[in-house]
């Protein structure tokens, strides 16, 4: 059934009403996502474009709509509480794609998420989608086909860029996720590693990386040891310059991991073939 | 962003950590005053720059009295260091050093936590401790919902064998730089050396702070810290209009939205033989505004022979962007050659105003890469 | 332990709760001078004692004067409130009421976690409410780890239909009276009603708190606001000693380690067709002098006739239960019969110190309780 | 192989030199349980009774001695910093005996217990105890013997009354575990079911309740759900005087449950055997 989200996908949006909210709801909804409800603490009672309830707070719209998963389009001052509210709400999966959300407060929600069973995607990111069954954020519906391939990615418009060009090549794909690039993600590559491991639809998996951290050196682990599923893989940034650091923490921590090579380097050696540029994952993977 | 050595004392200052009693000199005169301040008796002067190697490179000196401390002062203001010019010094009292000890937090990404890490075998060559004996660096991860609790700071007390007298002490230092780091919102807060001194007790002699650019929203008195010579012009001027922007020295001028997608445009212009003059990503749902400032940046340089704009909208829309580039080639006048390549959301409108502009589109990046390389090649002939 | 209404709402208050400027009055003299103090004009005099049900019992009266307000006071102290004798009113300023709101956090043991409860329908009536329309209670739990948010507030806010202007100082109040909640070491705080003044705002008119027992060694300011007639003499004198007391009417006195044991004890001996004189708990780990202390109280109750003394050592050690025995009986003279059994930690020890005090001594409880029910027989006889 | 514990649980003693530390270090020793180390944080490089090595913190002892349980002794001001020490170590299962913790102090311990894998038994319990194998607390050793019975009981000492009429009468115990009577409980009776019909050495539960609060009555409806093994349950209280109600909260979320009464026949309703003294266990078991 793909992963994460499906058409029995119940979907609230956070923000329905405001400028991104209320554009990307109607995308979402034209893309035949059940969008069963929006919040806006103000506006209880109202509705959306004349169909979609508007409650004020996610529990409401939980108990009066089954919503199961919910979308933030909020601003970074509110948006860690908007995570919190859907958690508390008992929400299972929500996708933020708020940016510039400070770290460390991503750091507490995250910390707090652990003794919840809600799953986040995001911050920072474009959302994910399946194709033809729900879009939970602003991944284009236009640039996606239905398929077998799974792709998972750090970046947002590099992942637009690799799914339309399998798509281009009638690559279709199981379900695309964003989990963002920020240093603190609900969702990373290795919980996704695990669900398309486990999806009957999804028959190879992309993975788009790009430098800094070690989430891809963690990732290459994990497909050694559990994924036996073929695995694509790149890498942005290999000609980046590099960054400057500070103190002598950062390089004690994060030592040589972090560069282009060594994470190709790695999932080389997990067996993932690993391309020179995106257009390229079309040719190999079919 | 990086703070200066003074400016992350003075935090560490705020929080509760025992730090000496400096200030920041300007001018040599200044120098002395403060040495005088001070008491006339040793100070150390140390520039204050961003970089490290300051020590090697001449940037920290003592002085025995203010007249010293003037000369060291015009000795190292205007030094160059890895770069930066030294405008300011630090005159510290001096004080005596029984022992070294390395103490950082810092955000770890893979744990998803912040972490406390430390080492009795603190100064100059932490890195090479590091590297050669990684078990004399001990790391505690601290759950922010837990926050530092007395067994963190004892765990490490007791693996560096700190004199047990020193634990309370250690304690207090350790909660408070964890507190500098949370409230400031940092992603860094470093002390090398912390020093016990000639009474026994700890003080802070050397710190750095990096504070973690979403969190300047909610700190403006550290937005106004940062330092002038941490990023060029061009940069400065990005970073008012929300764009990425780091100069290069190729020919190909690029704007892209997505950090991601921007390397990648990078990465395809290298394979294809051609050479980026920038790194620049207009951010998420970017309006005309910021289109036209980036245009404006990339055309400020001289070295730059084509633009390759490459947009993938989702939050981005492509008719916004179009209308960014009308207006950019309104208050610029340029005969460099641009290759637009624009797809996702609003890109049909967005192409429909770009329509009668003479430019050269693209569909794939890779061609768009090609098309780029090539126009600019065409222009150096 | 409970508050009375005025330490309740004073506490309220510190925590930042709009609360009436009321003073407690001892005398009705004094009640007159706080009226007077509070402009002359309407006052409410309420009894303050621990229990529910004043407003039926006469326990609060209105008065327009400082006149009348000495002359209800006077109705109300020395007022028998179910069994409570009223020894202090409270005087509170006479306030509009728009509307009535049920406001309480307190803690959810299935949960896990502090509640708020909250209806529109506040008021005398709340538990029928509760009862009859269990709809109109709205339920949010907090986990302590992110404490009480704006959603929470807003989401009870919307569910009563709390007119929007009221929000902000609703989420103020939820959020102070939670703040009241945790720093007291609360297991409930209750404001019944929460009111909508004729100003619109909103203020805590009656109020009731409880603390936690444990916590009130972290709270000595609060440990200082117990009622005195809350507890009997021995209850107190139970409670400085640390052991759990409370009287009842039968013929046997239990002495008993552990509260589901003790518990048990009384449960065989009315099984067993007995009469149990009190629960009492000597704790875990009970020195000698706790259990002196512990059998001078069950002694001193005319009324009974045997006592059992069940002890089954874990932390608690026999031979100290035993040493406390002997030294119980060489400071009250009794002829009443002894059953003792004792059983687990040092029990060997602590039989052989009572070896030769002619106890009646039993291995299980039945026959603990049984021996014990023919003592008692036999002595009344 | 019983639950929670046996003789490859290797534990540390947490305020092993205190009063009743140094006396339960012993009398667990003296039982068998593999006591691996001990902390004091000012007593580190020390050893207890010349034989336990003392660690400044739970972590050393966990990094030194692999010690994966840990029995606290800890006086109330400091037990719930000693939980989260051994959480934070990454020991498995905590148990915690010390009475008159702050109740909203462990509100705040269990929910961020709830982010970890660690298991806390307590507090105000008297711990556990796999016959011959394994002792975690100061259930007197003398009164157990090995068999098939679980038992699990909120009280203390009058789990050892019916640990003693049991094996008094020859009927052996799989594992005894006290949970405690406070109002919040590391782990609860549904807790302990569960392990116990999972235990292939457990073939009887008994299951010990008191007046109060509403754990008996979850526990009932757990056990017609879920557990296929016989259950004997007793309820201590029922001829307690009815405590006194503060304000109208307890009422309204407590209702009639809480209640001997109520109790008694949920658990009948269950299918539990419920008796009316513990010395009646022996004769319904055997």
């Amino acid at each position: 059934m793909s992963i994460l989200a499906d058409k029995n996908t119940r979907v609230v949006v956070q923000g329905i009403t405001g400028r991104e909210g209320s554009f990307h709801t109607r995308q979402m909804m034209a893309y035949g996502t059940s969008i069963v409800a929006g919040t806006n603490p103000r506006k209880g009672g109202q509705k959306f474009d004349d169909q979609v309830p508007i409650f004020a707070t996610v529990r409401e719209a939980v108990e009066q709509t089954g919503a199961n998963a919910a979308v933030a389009f909020v601003p970074p001052r509110f948006a860690p509480d908007a995570i919190l509210e859907s958690a508390d709400a008992g929400i299972a999966l929500v996708v933020c794609l708020t940016e510039y959300i400070p770290v460390l407060e991503m750091v507490k929600v995250r910390a707090y998420l652990d003794s919840t069973n809600t799953r986040l995607i995001g911050p920072n990111c474009p959302g994910l989608i399946t194709p033809e069954q729900a879009k939970l954020g602003i991944i284009p519906g236009n640039v996606v086909m239905p398929g077998s391939v799974g792709i998972v990615s750090k970046s947002g418009t590099l992942t637009y860029e690799v799914i339309g060009a399998l798509t281009h090549k009638g690559v279709g794909q199981s379900t695309c996720v964003g989990i963002g690039g920020d240093p603190i993600q609900g969702t990373d590559f290795i919980d996704c590693l695990r669900l398309f491991q486990a999806d009957d639809e999804t028959e190879q998996i992309v993975l788009m990386g790009e430098i800094g951290g070690n989430a891809e050196e963690l990732a290459a682990a994990y497909i050694k040891e559990h994924v036996t599923k073929p695995v694509y893989a790149f890498i942005a940034g290999r000609t980046a310059p590099p960054g400057r650091r500070m103190g002598h923490a950062g390089a004690i921590v994060e030592g040589n991991v972090g560069t282009a090579e060594s994470k190709m380097e790695a999932l080389t050696a997990a067996g993932v073939v690993v391309v020179d540029h995106p257009d390229q994952f079309a040719d190999v993977i079919s | 962003m990086n703070l200066i050595e003074y400016h992350a004392k003075r935090l560490f200052g705020q929080h509760g950590i025992p730090v000496p009693a400096g200030e920041l000199a300007y001018t040599p005169e200044e120098a002395r005053t403060i040495a005088e301040r001070l008491g006339g008796g040793t100070v150390v002067v140390k520039a204050q720059v961003l970089t490290g190697g300051r020590g090697k490179a001449g940037g920290v000196k003592l002085a025995h009295n203010p007249d010293e401390a003037e000369a060291r002062a015009r000795d190292i203001l205007g030094l160059d260091i890895k770069g930066f010019t030294v405008h300011k010094v630090l005159v510290d009292p001096g004080v005596v050093i029984q022992d070294e000890i390395y103490l950082a937090i810092l955000l770890d990404r893979a744990a998803r936590r912040p972490m406390i890490m430390a080492s009795a075998a603190g100064g100059m060559d932490i890195e090479a401790v590091a590297e050669e004996t990684p078990e004399k660096i001990i790391k505690v991860h601290i759950n922010p919902q837990i926050g530092v609790r007395t067994f963190h700071s004892t765990y490490i007390a007791s693996r560096m064998a700190l004199p047990q007298e020193l634990w309370g002490q250690f304690h207090n230092v350790v909660t408070n730089l964890y507190d500098c780091f949370i409230s400031n919102d940092a992603s860094l807060t470093e002390i090398n050396p912390l020093i016990i001194d000639g009474d026994g007790n700890l003080m802070a002699v050397d710190g750095k702070m990096t504070i973690d650019d979403n969190g300047l929203a909610r700190h403006p008195e550290l937005a106004e810290l940062r330092e002038a010579d941490a990023e060029t012009a061009s940069e400065r001027e990005a970073r008012k209009h929300g764009i990425n922007f780091i100069q290069l020295d190729g020919n190909i001028g690029c704007m892209v939205n997505g950090a991601g997608l921007a390397m990648t445009s990078m990465d395809v212009i290298k394979l294809f033989g051609g050479s980026p003059a920038n790194f620049l990503d207009i951010g998420g749902g970017a309006k005309a505004e910021q289109v036209t400032a980036a245009l404006r940046l990339i055309l400020s340089d001289k070295n730059v022979e084509a633009v390759l704009i490459n947009i993938f909208g989702g939050i981005t829309r492509g008719d916004e962007v179009a209308r960014g580039i009308i207006a950019a080639l309104d208050q610029v006048d340029t005969k460099v050659p641009f290759v637009v390549r624009l797809a996702g959301t609003n890109a049909t409108e967005g192409r429909a105003i770009l329509a009668d502009q003479n430019m050269t589109t693209a569909v794939t990046l890779s061609e768009a890469a090609q098309k780029a390389i090539a126009a600019a090649k065409g222009r150096g002939v």
